[in-house]
């Protein structure tokens, strides 16, 4: 797979999660307890092989490279190709209605130059998923494709709007790219993941240097006829984060025994930082139930339907329900949590009482308790 | 500190057999310990907490397995240029080689190694000990002392001294009369199997040892004794800690136990002297919904169903509905299915005891019976079945 | 030396020289044929045992993080403490007078409070010299010191303006701290490098916060006589550069052999990043005289006096004299070049003459030619 | 390409006493080539290039020196967890150890090794190879044709043919006879020495060939014609590119100066596919006021004050004033002193020739003379010495 080099695009805008991805992003987010969100999508290269990946930072950077430091963890601190970080342009305005943004990619077109690959694989970092992408660029090397996008087919209907729809013929070609809502079923839609050929891609990013701020996706359909774009599907779990609640709901998810199987015990693992962080001690009193519990926590609480990140302290009589605790947290004794997401490092005092709810999960941000 | 131009050989001895199963298919130094790490990480560790980046582990096994755990040794952050983790083990040389006859005859076969490193000071550490120590420190000592050896010592109490290589000190800390293993021992100050020597001076004691047909080529048995008699600078450098040896089902199993005890001086989880380890990639544990976990220490990848008392479960572990696990220690990827208990036993890697077994003793006798049961790692009990406490059950080959 | 952390200023400012470090810094400039300035800092930290580097970048981080990666080659692409990015302030002015501004400090104070170390190694990127802090910092232990300065005594009366001079006792205390010019000999300066105690410089921080613009090295100043402050000598080859001049000088220092021994051929090397070049092939009509040449270059021209980077091809019949290329430029035949400072990348086509002078060279950036 | 399951290993010869003085010191494999490169660099770099990134070298030597050469294989991007390069020599195992006695039994003696990657595949290649070749093109073709054993070859002139294997195919690339070395050869498709087996097959030929007493344990003579013989599914990998063999001091001296000239379809500058070396890190090469260099390659670190014409310096040499080194290469940290010269030379590392010598020839003769001279690696040539032409000079212990 050395063959094919990737652009992740690191720097989505987005609702910014309520703030918790304010001086962060939303690609170094903690989820499921012990990752960050980039950690799908990276993975997801990685274990397809990619030895060379380009990472469109945002502006606060800090967190992300914090995170990845030298790449060691995904096989990336390497002689030839490894990590490259590409800075992203600055915008004071951002719209989420833009995927991968040209101007991000031109800014950086010396990367698609120096690497002599045949194909680029780009995706975003706001989605959780595994996905083995060998069999997608076999397809895309057998169909002679210049694109190859990656589709699912929704399992209910029009479980979110405004998704980019794939219209295919039999031989799986696109003859249509659609950004419209779709009430009908069984509809592909695009799922942000795709493969270009990397002379094409130098070709859009040349040819609309002037229309630059737009969507890679825009060139593709408006020559859907002259290149050769085909579809491939994604058949797996497969979630998008767009908003505080996708974001609390899909940490959730994690709790099916099912998910977490697909996730994470496959045959390609999810990579991430690694902490060396102690074991997870639980106390006399502690009372944990339906709940993900990372590896350094103290818990002498109770905890319920939760996800507890690394390193967090629940003290003796504390309660959590249906709520995310990020990473070095300390829960003092009498606290009742139900439905927050607590930030990173953040403390809550003896016997406060912090309540948010389902539909509304309460965001408290590091300095915010 | 200047370049310190120390190295160390970690003496990861025979196939450990007093381990029993544990250590059938394992080198000891690879067994698991306290749930995410494995012996001869704290020794690594250590290394890596004291500057000393380049390790040499003697051992007598296939190197194989403990070349996968070790792999580049950038797990411990000991893989800069120059330095890294080397196994050992006996090899092939111009004459036929032969196995290690003892600790001191595997640093013997290997002075090549260390001269290739030409440093000025060598650390001796062993495998099988459980401590957190900054050789530095003793390093400094040594060097303050203008010693030629160091040992680092422990006071332990008296009745327990003749299992120890004993030392007896002047005023200025230096050693005057050592004896292994003592029948009437003259003093508890006892060696941990640490030292620090000046490599010139070792590598001549090693060439004179090697030559003594009435040697056994052991540390503490004959290169010590012989270094102190001839009058050599021996200091010995008072060590404060937790230290503990690992040889024994019961010390391995009490060790572990202790790391449950939060107010023993030995704590995992300090972050000031961390312990690395080569973990595998796992998602957090998982608690079910029927689960009860108690004064325990679970590790990632764990997915719990059922009760758990005063245990260690590893990487890995399943524990089914309806289990009980008590006084137990899982090793990673151990599967103990639905409605079987589990007691004062070590339960080997990737072992599977399987439905409505009952393993150490009838529930409810508690932690006071006698005897550990251990199972062999990968080893299959069959649904059923009543093991006995104090049971050591090997695979069938 | 894993008690000591270290602070390297990344963002200088200063006169950019002309425009070679535009969208680079002057911490990425190529320098001496294969390195860049900031190897001669960071080698001197990890040389001397220093595995936890806190790297402030400046606003164009991209060819600084290219060059590092993940810091392998300088050893710190471990778990425990390595390379840190922490972002500098974005200022639209840079003054050239502030050599540590507080405020860089300020923003990435998390980096001081979770790295237990005893002290900290604080440098910048903009100085040519090897050195080994171990004796400075057993010298700062022994004295129970809170900081100290590394000085250096002029060997020609006021070779620079504006320099920091140092009065010390007997005891190599400092008394005061003055920024002035000096006609005198052998009144010592400071070359900004210096060890603080951790908790010192948390201290200053917090305390100067509302001030936070200024340089580190007022307070310590103004707080001379409350705060241990000892002065160390270097005095080896240090060199420092503001200017185009100084980088022009610097660069040809290199061709004297004693300085280059002290450079390159102690017992400490300067790491750089390994790029696997093959190496230099010379023709037929190849005349290379009283030059530095690094690796991959391919030479049929005449060389002199001049410093060449890697992979830069000579034709046969070009004339390059008193001259610093760099890499992977191609200097066509016939071309004459003097006194010339070309930015990389940097083709000159057949015939051309480039002439500047010793005390202007002329700088020819990536795009000019 | 999905996960390959193909590792390497590499032959790493005995102590490849054809290259004289040159392997006195240095395994064979880590013998330096044209200027910054040694000999392994080029199967490593291809086994990067192609994806392997597990690479078991076999080497009878104590394994010291290429261990701190090949250090953690990050040189060569080959530190990828669960890949790595790992430098096996013979061990002692359950049973007293011994020599590996051919190729094929070096293989034997580390089933286990390779076992414990579990891979479909393992190629085979040697640490005596010059050459650039990507092993997946190899591979893919090993797979179109079910093979079982695929043989990478290249077509020799008819007078050569005998130095090698030889092999005759059917129309559909098919080996149906196979000869090592045969007087009259019937084929001049010659075996480059790189094979793909599948594991499973090549472990039972091992397995096969270890209990034959008859066998000399090697692949040429003894396992490939056995399976071909059997009718195994043994095809022709038709290899298009430069290949050479350095295993004697002329056919080394001969493939660096094939790198002297650009038209060679050797071109170690192709950045393509990369030629990665584990380089000491030396600053760039300084040239004289007085110095001349001609048609050579110079590396970094060396610093050439004197004349140097169709030759090859590798890094850190010194070339003093006054001096002619001509048709020669310098290894490593060579060092010539002032008015000497060096005529068609192989100048070993850190030898040092001193002031006013004649090495090789009088200055004149010119390249035509016969004879390569060879000086061995740390020797020193005093004052005033003259070295005839095609002496090999060892030094004196």
């Amino acid at each position: 797979m050395y063959n094919t080099i990737a652009i992740l695009f690191g720097n989505s805008g987005f609702d910014s999660l309520q703030g918790l991805t304010l001086e962060g992003s939303i690609a170094s987010t903690s989820f499921g307890g012990r990752y960050r969100l980039l950690d799908f999508a990276l993975s997801s290269m990685v274990n397809s092989g990619i030895r060379t990946v380009g990472l469109v930072t945002p502006r606060y950077y800090r967190s992300i490279l914090d995170h990845l430091g030298g790449g060691k963890e995904w096989f990336l601190d390497r002689k030839a190709g490894g990590l490259a970080i590409l800075p992203g342009a600055i915008h004071g305005l951002t719209s989420h209605k833009i995927n991968f943004r040209m101007r991000d990619i031109e800014m950086n077109i010396d990367y698609l130059h120096k690497n002599y690959a045949e194909n680029v694989l780009i995706s975003r970092c706001n989605q959780v998923f595994n996905f083995n992408y060998a069999d997608a660029l076999e397809f895309h090397n057998k169909k002679k494709a210049d694109i190859t996008l990656i589709f699912k087919i929704p399992e209910k209907p029009t479980d979110r709007h405004g998704r980019i729809h794939l219209f295919l013929d039999e031989a799986q070609r696109v003859n249509e790219i659609k950004k419209e809502d779709s009430e009908e079923l069984k509809v592909p839609y695009f799922i942000n993941q795709l493969i270009i050929r990397r002379k094409v891609l130098s070709d859009i990013i040349h040819g609309y240097k002037s229309l630059e701020t737009v969507d890679l996706i825009q060139p593709i359909a408006e020559n859907i006829q002259a290149l050769k774009v085909y579809g491939y599907p994604f058949s797996g779990y497969l979630q998008t984060i767009h908003t505080v609640q996708d974001y609390f709901e899909r940490n959730m998810d994690l709790l099916d025994h099912e998910i977490r199987e697909k996730l994470f015990w496959g045959s390609d693992r999810i990579h991430t930082k690694v902490r060396d962080n102690p074991p997870t001690k639980y106390g006399f009193e502690a009372r944990v139930r339906n709940s993900l519990i990372s590896s350094g926590c103290r818990i002498e609480g109770n905890v319920e339907n939760s996800i507890i990140s690394r390193c967090v302290l629940i003290e003796p009589g504390a309660q959590i329900r249906n709520s995310i605790i990020m990473q070095r947290c300390t829960i003092r004794a009498g606290t009742i949590l139900e439905y927050v997401v607590m930030d990173k490092l953040t403390e809550v005092k003896a016997g406060n009482v912090l309540k948010g709810n389902r539909d509304n999960p309460l965001v408290m941000k590091k300095t915010a308790v | 500190m200047h370049k310190q131009k120390c190295i160390a050989m970690l003496l990861a001895g025979g196939q450990g057999s007093r381990l029993g199963p544990l250590t059938r298919n394992i080198a000891k130094p690879a067994v698991s310990f306290s749930g995410k790490y494995r012996i001869i990480d704290f020794s690594l560790s250590n290394c890596a907490n004291s500057d000393i980046n380049t390790v040499g582990v003697l051992t007598q096994y296939k190197p194989f397995l403990l070349n996968s755990y070790i792999a580049q040794g950038s797990a411990w952050d000991l893989d800069a240029p120059g330095g890294g983790v080397h196994i050992l083990p006996p090899y092939v040389g111009e004459n036929e080689g032969s196995w290690y006859k003892g600790t001191a005859d595997a640093v013997s076969q290997n002075i090549e190694f260390v001269d290739s490193y030409n440093p000025a000071y060598v650390l001796i550490i062993s495998g099988d000990h459980i401590y957190k120590m900054n050789y530095n420190k003793m390093l400094e000592f040594h060097k303050q002392k203008r010693a030629e050896i160091t040992v680092s010592t422990l006071t332990v109490p008296w009745e327990e001294a003749s299992r120890f290589g004993v030392m007896t000190c002047d005023d200025n800390a230096k050693i005057i009369r050592f004896a292994e293993k003592p029948a009437v021992p003259e003093s508890n100050l006892a060696s941990m199997g640490v030292y620090i020597f000046n490599w010139p001076m070792l590598k001549q004691a090693l060439l004179e040892d090697s030559k003594d047909p009435q040697s056994d080529h052991d540390f503490g048995k004959n290169i010590l004794p012989r270094q102190v008699k001839q009058g050599k600078r021996v200091f010995a450098y008072n060590f404060q800690g937790y230290w503990k040896d690992v040889g024994t089902i019961e010390s391995y199993y009490q060790a572990n136990m202790e790391c449950l005890n939060m107010e023993s001086s030995f704590d995992i989880f300090d972050a000031r002297h961390n312990i690395y380890s080569n973990e595998d990639l796992l998602p957090p544990h998982y608690v079910g919904p029927t689960a009860r976990i108690e004064n325990s220490i679970v590790c990632n990848g764990c997915n719990v169903l059922g009760e758990v008392t005063n245990s260690i479960l590893a990487q890995g572990v399943f524990v089914g509905e309806g289990v009980c696990i008590r006084d137990s220690i899982l090793l990673p990827y151990a599967k103990v299915y639905d409605q079987t208990s589990v007691l004062k036993s070590i339960v080997g890697e990737r072992a599977e005891i399987k439905e409505r077994c009952l393993v150490g003793a009838e529930p409810g006798t508690g932690s006071e019976q006698e005897g550990i049961t251990v199972i062999e790692d990968h080893h299959l009990i069959p649904k059923g079945s009543v093991i006995e406490a104090g049971q050591n059950i090997y695979r069938i080959r």
